[in-house]
């Protein structure tokens, strides 16, 4: 049994799992609900044993029915990628919880969130785990379109809007991909990354490539000035699917860049100082845009834009500090997801409790739903890198990387946008405890959805003390 | 993991857990609550003189885990740590009776006694923080708890000076946490250990001047140094329980005692005063005692007239630890204590004028000693004591600021002390004349009927417990026991032999 | 347990009691009176009968040198205090409506007597301390408004000199070589900050504004009580100078004669007897003032002189309660007789330490004192009502006794010569005469220099505010607004708005795309 | 030899056209079939891509390419059910932001 189990698949089953719950659910819409939470938490249990197989042993490979490369295709799980696997499961068994109870009064709406939800969660275990280049393009087109799906789920105009443009965005952000690995492939022969990084030489045939696919990938994850895309979608989705958008989505996207980052390592300054300060541009310009944002769906969705920002700031930091660059923005990416989710469902609790997400008619919400408003505390502590959270150790390495090598732009960059995001998070809490001239409606909001929010959002704050235990991991897969 | 370890983590969560469950109370459960909260609050006492006992003998209470690579999250208790946390436990035990009477019957209880119990438990936290990566946590965590205490009237005046807090706490917190991130990738630690860890490093003093600037820039914006006071007098919409331990005791308490740690146990009095940053400080901490002053002196609101002279007497600590000689440590780190007791009995008394007769104004204060003998004769006390005269405590920290000043040769300091007892006298002493010797007038703002009684009980004993006390340690100044005993304790470990 | 310790305890309890017991048993207010007679009665029955004794309090405060000591010093402090609040309280239980309150009294007699016992540097600063804001504490609970301008002034250069005394003591402390007040190697410049506070809170021209004013606007009973702060400074002072400081005696006695004939100017400029009392109550300090450099001498006749001088001035306010007749003529030549022989042997005394050429200086300044207070006496008329003027009669003898008994014991202590008895006959003939010269008109309003320190101070203040408040407190609040405007975005969300929208065009994504693609690629060459 | 040159700059200009339509049309039908001939001018390069090699046709890019069909045809029916039900919500078949509207002026919720 043990040995079975040991033996088990795990990589392929945290796919297939996923996959074949998605179908339940299509097949059996009455039960998809339960359906998806059973799929979720299986699921939920193959990644985390993917996840300690490789802090046991190592980087994982597996062969899909054996055959071998190119045509073959191959699993593969390093650090990284176990990671984001956790991360994903986290914070999917989190929002299956919540949707379940969310969902529940529109049925037809159940129907149709499982199936595509899993279907999404496989897409990104698969992106994950994949291991050459047009896999990776494979799964991340599924990925798109799945999540496209979801933000069009709520019917309204804004959603519809939101979704044409992501669909569109990000099939052109794909096909640019695409191009990049065609002409990948036409330069090397081959898609492996295993293999590439054993072939690349610089040159036009690497930079040309390299060049479509860095573009593509920034344009699906909404880094500055391709954010464009962001605030519509994740602001007008119901909210389990903002927080899958903005918490796992988005950073599939730059799980794929930085993989191709790690293998391909190209030398020279001129493209992490690119893509550093597009960052730091995002930086601000999320924050502001949040700053000045009425409603609150809309604020979060502007402060995802800032935080992806952060996680660029570590290319310019990697050329001498790779491994506490690097690790700090893994970390952020974690604590981020973690943080963003929980705050995009409290921000759901919120709007079911009063009918409405203007930030200044919340009118005492704290009274009414202190967990829910604790949630968000919390989360936004995260966000802005307070102590002792997730988000204040990837911070603190991203600084320490930056002050060691005295860059002190970069630095300054950090602590200014970790001021702004506090200052965002903190005036929607100033609102929390005020009055608001108008009435609103008064719905009551199940215990459930506010705990899980509360849970995910204090997962986020106590990240910070698991930094021992998650970032050794990373050892080996950093350049 | 024996008990000497964890006796630290039992004093955190003896306000810490109460807090929580407070938190899910119902608002009518006051029996529980109370009990929480007192139980908590003696039981934190009790454990405090358990470990002071100990580290008087020697004992050393450690607890780490590790937190960010290479940095661990450490609580240790030494001698000071146990001063400031005695402090605040003490003064916590008070303001908690006083609040629940005052508090008594109005909303949201339990949410205010939640954050109240959370914010002690991260000033303990903060005093008992082992390395500088520990206190930073804690210093942010003082700032979150505070918060919702300072806007818990929930009116857009609160919103507004909430607004103000924390763009004030913030943005020191950030400036400590780039002090701490460039210290560490300097030195490569940040432990706390007497007499300083950054003089073995070897830096070059430029630089460490800039991490000095941050760090007490930092910490200066809680202990309400010069430039970047302002949010004390506006957080004062807060609550009277809150103004009186938040805003006397725990929030710049814990910068005063973020600039004695920066300066005794990161930097090493000794290296500090040779790379000339002690100095700066000291004319700092100086205009600021003389400009609050002054700017205390034409406050009518009584409440605010009480906080710029909390920022006054707050930088006697910075300006004693910046003397840099062994007899002004004494004189700031004592205080530390005495303005805590002096501060929290003004406040007190404040608040009773305000729950029993309305009375906000020192102008309307006129014959209030007729009314309400013990309470005022209380503020009398604490007043004359921050004016620093025998026999209270103020005559005694005064006595040792100058003393070392004059002890190592800085006779400008006297000078300050005697500009800032002038002005405190001028914005003290007509409130006392206008209280005790003033016809009283017809009717009061908005008088309470407490049954004959001048207030009810639970807000009279607090503020006469406090002052008795500073009155008899400042009576008995030499007498074994009193902080200014344990003051000397500490002292003689800052100063290399 | 010691009586040296009850001196100061007792009158505290009789004033905690006075102040609680209203709520629980109504007291006349006359009651007060009594009290306060009592406890005076047990001061002096201290002062006179006790043996000489020494109670160390190691641990008051924080030199750990203070002690309570029962010394000639103290034995004629505590009898001038016994004396003066005997007197005050036995007014009190005739005073119907005005008239300070019992309890600052009491708190006032106690801070006296603890000054009187106090010995070691703090402990003779809270005493003096006390004593001070005890006084203030009685004009204050006073009736009306006459009083407020000159308690103001008075508590004003309390406060500074509080803050000089606490800088000698400090000083004086960390000199090394300097254990106050037994060796006299005090360096000059500490000696003069204690001249100073001398001279601020003990009533000594020029700082002795507040003294006719005060003198004029209050009740007998606080009238009499009103040579106590200038008695207290003394004492205070004596205890904290080393013994014999004659690096001071030509400043004090340049003082002193500035003194003098300012106050003999401006005491007969006067209308109201108060007023003149005032300056013979402030030229009697400066001579004092005078004195003090010799030191106590060795049988101690500086405290003795201090208490017939200043014991004889305190009688004066009671004259005016009595009708004409042999006992007020009785009451104020033994009073004038006092204070001109004690006026003369302080003279002698002072003349001790002064250069040989210079010594008889010190004469004239103890003829103007007796001067101004036999004019004072002349021209204080019998005011009371006819039912008071009975009760009131035999009051006048206290101090008067006191100070005849302090005189006497200085006088038989030593002998200081025939010629210190000059000053007693000029003083008074010259005061005759001058009362017949110029008859009592008001020519100068009393405390002359008070009302242009006034002024200045305001504008001081006025300075003050508008620094504070108007400059840099709005400078940095406006600069604090514009910061914090920042923070609801709303402010400059114009201003992002048309950039948002062109970068959410689709042109310009795609644009930023081909860009951002071609930039890397070409980045990537290099 | 030549036929993969052919194929490359086929592809290349059929992506640029996709890019011309996607930018400057603004009805969403339209903007789908830019899209779609992007996709074609990707496939058409990967094939030329592969088809460079000397040594005969390459299957890898031909298994490719049909992957990236399906993609790409699942992506159009999505794309285009989606117009529908926008057409029907809104009555516009086409994005708000190409009318200059702020995100922040008021939406139905």
């Amino acid at each position: 049994m043990s040995e079975w189990l040991a033996g088990a698949p795990w990589m392929m089953l945290a796919i297939m799992l996923p996959l074949s719950g998605a179908l339940v659910a299509f097949l059996l819409p009455r039960h998809s609900a339960l359906v998806g939470l059973g799929a979720s938490l299986l699921t939920a249990c193959a990644a985390l044993v993917v996840m300690l197989q490789v802090a046991a042993d190592g980087r994982q490979a597996y062969r899909l029915g054996g055959w071998p490369a190119p045509l073959g295709i191959e699993l593969v799980a390093d650090g990284l990628s176990v990671l984001m696997l956790a991360m994903t499961a986290v914070v999917g068994v989190a929002v299956s919880v919540y949707a379940r109870v969310y969902l529940a009064d529109s049925p037809d709406k159940v129907r149709r969130f499982w199936p595509l939800w899993l279907f999404l969660w496989a897409a990104l275990n698969a992106l994950f785990q994949a291991g050459d280049a047009f896999n990776l393009y494979v799964t991340l087109e599924l990925m798109g379109l799945s999540a496209v799906a979801l933000v069009a789920l709520s019917g309204s105009g804004p959603a519809l809007w939101g979704a044409m443009r992501y669909l569109l965005v990000s099939l052109l952000g794909s096909l640019s991909y695409l191009v990049g690995v065609a002409l990948l492939y036409h330069a090397y022969g081959t898609l492996d990354l295993a293999l590439l990084s054993e072939r690349a030489d610089g040159g036009l045939q690497l930079a040309v490539p390299l060049g479509a696919m860095i573009a593509g990938l920034l344009l699906k994850t909404g880094l500055f000035p391709f954010h464009v895309w962001l605030p519509p979608a994740h602001g007008s989705a119901r909210a389990p699917v903002s927080a899958l958008l903005s918490g796992l989505v988005v950073k599939a996207s730059f799980y794929l860049l930085l993989r191709l980052w790690f293998t391909f390592t190209p030398e020279g300054q001129g493209v992490p100082l690119l893509l550093g300060s597009l960052g730091a541009a995002a930086i601000f310009w999320g924050s502001i845009q949040a700053l000045r944002q009425k409603r609150l769906k809309l604020l979060v969705a502007y402060s995802t834009v800032a935080q992806l920002g952060y996680l660029f700031i570590a290319f310019p930091l990697a050329e001498l500090e790779p491994a506490l660059a690097w690790s700090g923005s893994v970390y952020l990416a974690l604590s981020h997801a973690m943080a963003k989710g929980a705050m995009f469902l409290a921000a759901g609790s919120i709007m079911t409790q009063g009918g409405h997400d203007e930030i200044d008619e919340l009118d005492r919400v704290v009274e009414r739903m202190p967990l829910t408003l604790a949630a968000f505390a919390l989360a936004g502590i995260s966000l802005a890198g307070l102590p002792p959270s997730g988000g204040f150790v990837g911070k603190w390495m991203l600084l320490q990387a930056a002050m060691t090598q005295g860059s002190w732009f970069w630095a300054l960059v950090i602590i200014v946008g970790g001021l702004l995001t506090a200052t965002y998070v903190f005036r929607v809490l100033g609102f929390a405890f005020t009055k608001s001239p108008h009435e609103h409606e008064r719905h009551d909001v199940p215990a459930t959805m506010e705990w899980t929010a509360l849970v995910l959002a204090l997962g986020a704050v106590l990240l910070g003390f698991a930094a021992p235990w998650a970032l050794p991991l990373l050892e080996g897969v950093l350049p | 993991m024996s008990f000497n370890t964890w006796l630290p983590v039992l004093v955190l969560c003896s306000s810490l857990v109460p807090g929580l469950i407070i938190f899910m109370l119902p608002e009518r459960a006051t029996a529980l609550r109370t009990t929480l909260n007192l139980g908590g609050a003696v039981l934190k006492i009790v454990l405090l003189v358990l470990m002071m006992i100990g580290v008087f003998h020697g004992v050393d209470y450690e607890f780490r885990v590790p937190l960010v690579p290479g940095l661990d999250f450490v609580l240790h208790a030494d001698a000071l740590s146990l001063m400031f946390v005695n402090l605040s436990a003490v003064l916590w035990l008070a303001t908690t009776f006083y609040a629940i009477g005052y508090l008594e019957n109005s909303p949201n209880r339990s949410r205010f006694f939640g954050y109240f119990s959370l914010c002690v438990t991260a000033t303990v936290g903060l005093a008992m923080a082992g390395n500088l990566l520990t206190f930073l946590v804690f210093y942010e965590a003082l700032t979150l708890t505070t918060y919702p205490l300072v806007v818990h009237r929930g009116t857009e005046v609160a919103r507004k000076a909430g607004r103000t807090y924390l763009a004030y706490t913030l943005l020191g917190g950030v400036l400590l946490l780039t002090g701490t991130v460039w210290l560490y990738s300097l030195t490569g630690t940040l432990e706390f250990i007497d007499r300083g860890f950054v003089a073995q490093a070897g830096v070059d003093p430029a630089v460490l001047r800039m991490v000095f600037l941050l760090l007490i820039l930092g910490v200066g914006v809680k202990a309400a140094l010069l430039p970047l006071h302002a949010w004390l007098p506006q957080a004062m919409v807060a609550p009277a329980p809150v103004s009186a331990l938040l805003h006397a005791v725990a929030v710049v308490k814990a910068g005063a005692f973020g600039v004695v740690r920066i300066i005794y146990d990161v930097f090493g009095i000794e290296f500090a005063a040779s790379i000339g940053v002690t100095l700066p400080l000291a004319i700092l901490a100086a205009a600021t005692i003389i400009y609050a002053s002054l700017r205390a002196l034409f406050q009518d609101d009584l409440k605010r007239r009480l906080a710029f002279s909390t920022v006054s007497q707050v930088s006697y600590i910075t300006l004693g630890v910046a003397i840099a000689g062994p007899i002004a440590t004494i004189g700031g780190l004592v205080h530390l204590v005495h303005q805590g007791f002096m501060k929290i009995t003004l406040f007190f008394c404040a608040g009773n004028y305000a729950e029993t007769l309305g009375v906000h104004k020192v102008s309307e204060m006129a014959g209030i000693g007729r009314r309400m003998p013990w309470t005022t004769a209380a503020f009398t006390v604490a007043a004359l004591g921050m004016i620093g005269l025998p026999p209270t405590v103020g005559f005694v920290s005064k006595w040792y600021l100058g003393l070392g000043a004059l002890e190592v040769g800085q006779h400008w300091v006297v000078f300050v002390l005697a500009g800032s007892s002038l002005l405190n006298a001028a914005y003290f002493l007509p409130i006392l004349r206008t209280a005790w010797f003033d016809a009283p007038p017809a009717e009061w703002p908005e008088e309470r009927d407490y049954g004959g009684k001048e207030t009810a009980w639970l807000l009279l004993l607090p503020p006469l417990a406090t002052a008795a006390a500073t009155l008899v340690w400042g009576l008995l100044a030499s007498m074994p026991g009193t902080p200014l005993d344990w003051v000397q304790f500490i002292a003689a470990r800052k100063y290399a032999p | 347990m010691n009586l040296l310790i009850v001196l100061p305890l007792l009158p505290l309890a009789a004033a905690a009691w006075l102040a609680i017991s209203p709520r629980f048993v109504p007291v006349a207010p006359v009651a007060g009176g009594w009290v306060v007679a009592l406890c005076a009665t047990f001061t002096i029955a201290v002062a006179a009968l006790v043996a000489p004794d020494r109670l160390a309090l190691p641990m008051v405060f924080v030199q750990g040198n203070a002690a309570l000591v029962l010394d000639a010093t103290a034995r004629a402090a505590l009898l001038l205090f016994g004396g003066l609040w005997l007197t005050a309280g036995l007014l009190l239980t005739r005073a119907r409506d005005e008239g300070p309150g019992a309890v600052m009294v009491l708190i006032a007699l106690s801070g006296a007597n603890s000054l009187a016992l106090a010995q070691g540097g703090s402990l003779v600063y809270a005493g003096m301390v006390a004593a001070g804001y005890g006084f203030y504490g009685v004009i204050a609970s006073e009736q009306g408004n006459a009083w407020r301008r000159a308690a103001r002034a008075f508590v004003v250069l309390l406060v500074i000199s509080d803050l000089l005394v606490f800088e000698l003591i400090l000083s004086a402390t960390v000199k090394p070589g300097v254990v106050m007040p037994e060796a006299g190697g005090m360096p000059a410049s500490l000696l003069v900050i204690g001249l100073l506070a001398l001279v601020l809170r003990g009533g000594i021209p020029p700082a002795h504004g507040w003294l006719p004013t005060l003198l004029a606007a209050v009740s007998p009973a606080t009238a009499v009580l009103a040579v106590a702060p200038v008695a207290a400074a003394l004492f205070g002072t004596m205890k904290l100078l080393p013994d014999g400081a004659p690096v001071l005696a030509l400043g004090s006695l340049a003082l002193a004669l500035a003194g003098v004939a300012w106050s003999l100017l401006a005491g007969l400029c006067q209308g109201s007897a108060r007023a003149t009392l005032g300056y013979a109550l402030a030229a009697t300090a400066a001579l004092l003032l005078l004195a003090l450099p010799a030191g106590p001498g060795q049988a101690m006749q500086l405290a003795w002189l201090a208490l017939g001088l200043l014991a004889a001035a305190a009688s004066l306010p009671l004259v005016a309660l009595q009708r004409a007749g042999w006992k007020r003529d009785l009451a104020v030549a033994a009073a004038l007789l006092a204070h001109g022989l004690a006026g003369g042997y302080a003279a002698a005394h002072a003349a001790s330490v002064l250069p040989a050429g210079i010594s008889l200086l010190g004469l004239p300044v103890a003829v103007a004192a007796t001067l101004l207070l036999t004019v004072a006496a002349r021209r204080s008329r019998f005011l009371a009502p006819a039912d008071r003027a009975a009760e009131a009669a035999y009051l006048a003898f206290a101090p008067v006794i006191f100070s005849l008994v302090g005189t006497g014991v200085a006088w038989t202590a030593s002998w200081p010569g025939l010629s210190a008895a000059a000053a007693a006959p000029l003083g008074i003939t010259a005061g005759l005469v001058a009362y017949r010269l110029l008859p009592a008109s008001a020519r100068m309003e009393p405390g002359d220099l008070l009302l242009a320190v006034e002024r200045a101070s305001a504008g001081a203040l006025h300075g003050g505010r508008v620094l504070c408040v108007n400059g840099l407190g709005a400078a940095r609040d406006r600069l604090e607004a514009g910061l914090l405007a920042l923070w609801d975005g709303q402010r400059w969300s114009a201003r992002v708005r048309w950039l948002d929208l062109r970068l959410r065009a689709w042109p310009a994504t795609c644009l930023f795309m081909l860009t951002v693609a071609l930039a890397a690629a070409l980045l990537l060459l290099q | 030899m030549s036929s993969g040159i052919l194929f490359a700059c086929g592809g290349l200009g059929l992506l640029a056209i996709g890019i011309w339509a996607l930018v400057l049309r603004a009805h969403l039908i339209r903007k789908v079939l830019a899209v779609n001939v992007m996709g074609s001018g990707a496939f058409l390069l990967l094939v030329g891509a592969g088809s460079m090699g000397e040594a005969g046709v390459d299957p890898v890019p031909q298994a490719m390419v049909i992957t990236g069909i399906v993609v790409a045809i699942s992506a159009t029916a999505l794309a285009l059910a989606l117009v529908l039900r926008l057409a029907n919500a809104t009555g516009k078949p086409a994005l708000p932001e190409d009318r200059e509207r702020d995100l922040m002026d008021s939406e139905e919720r």
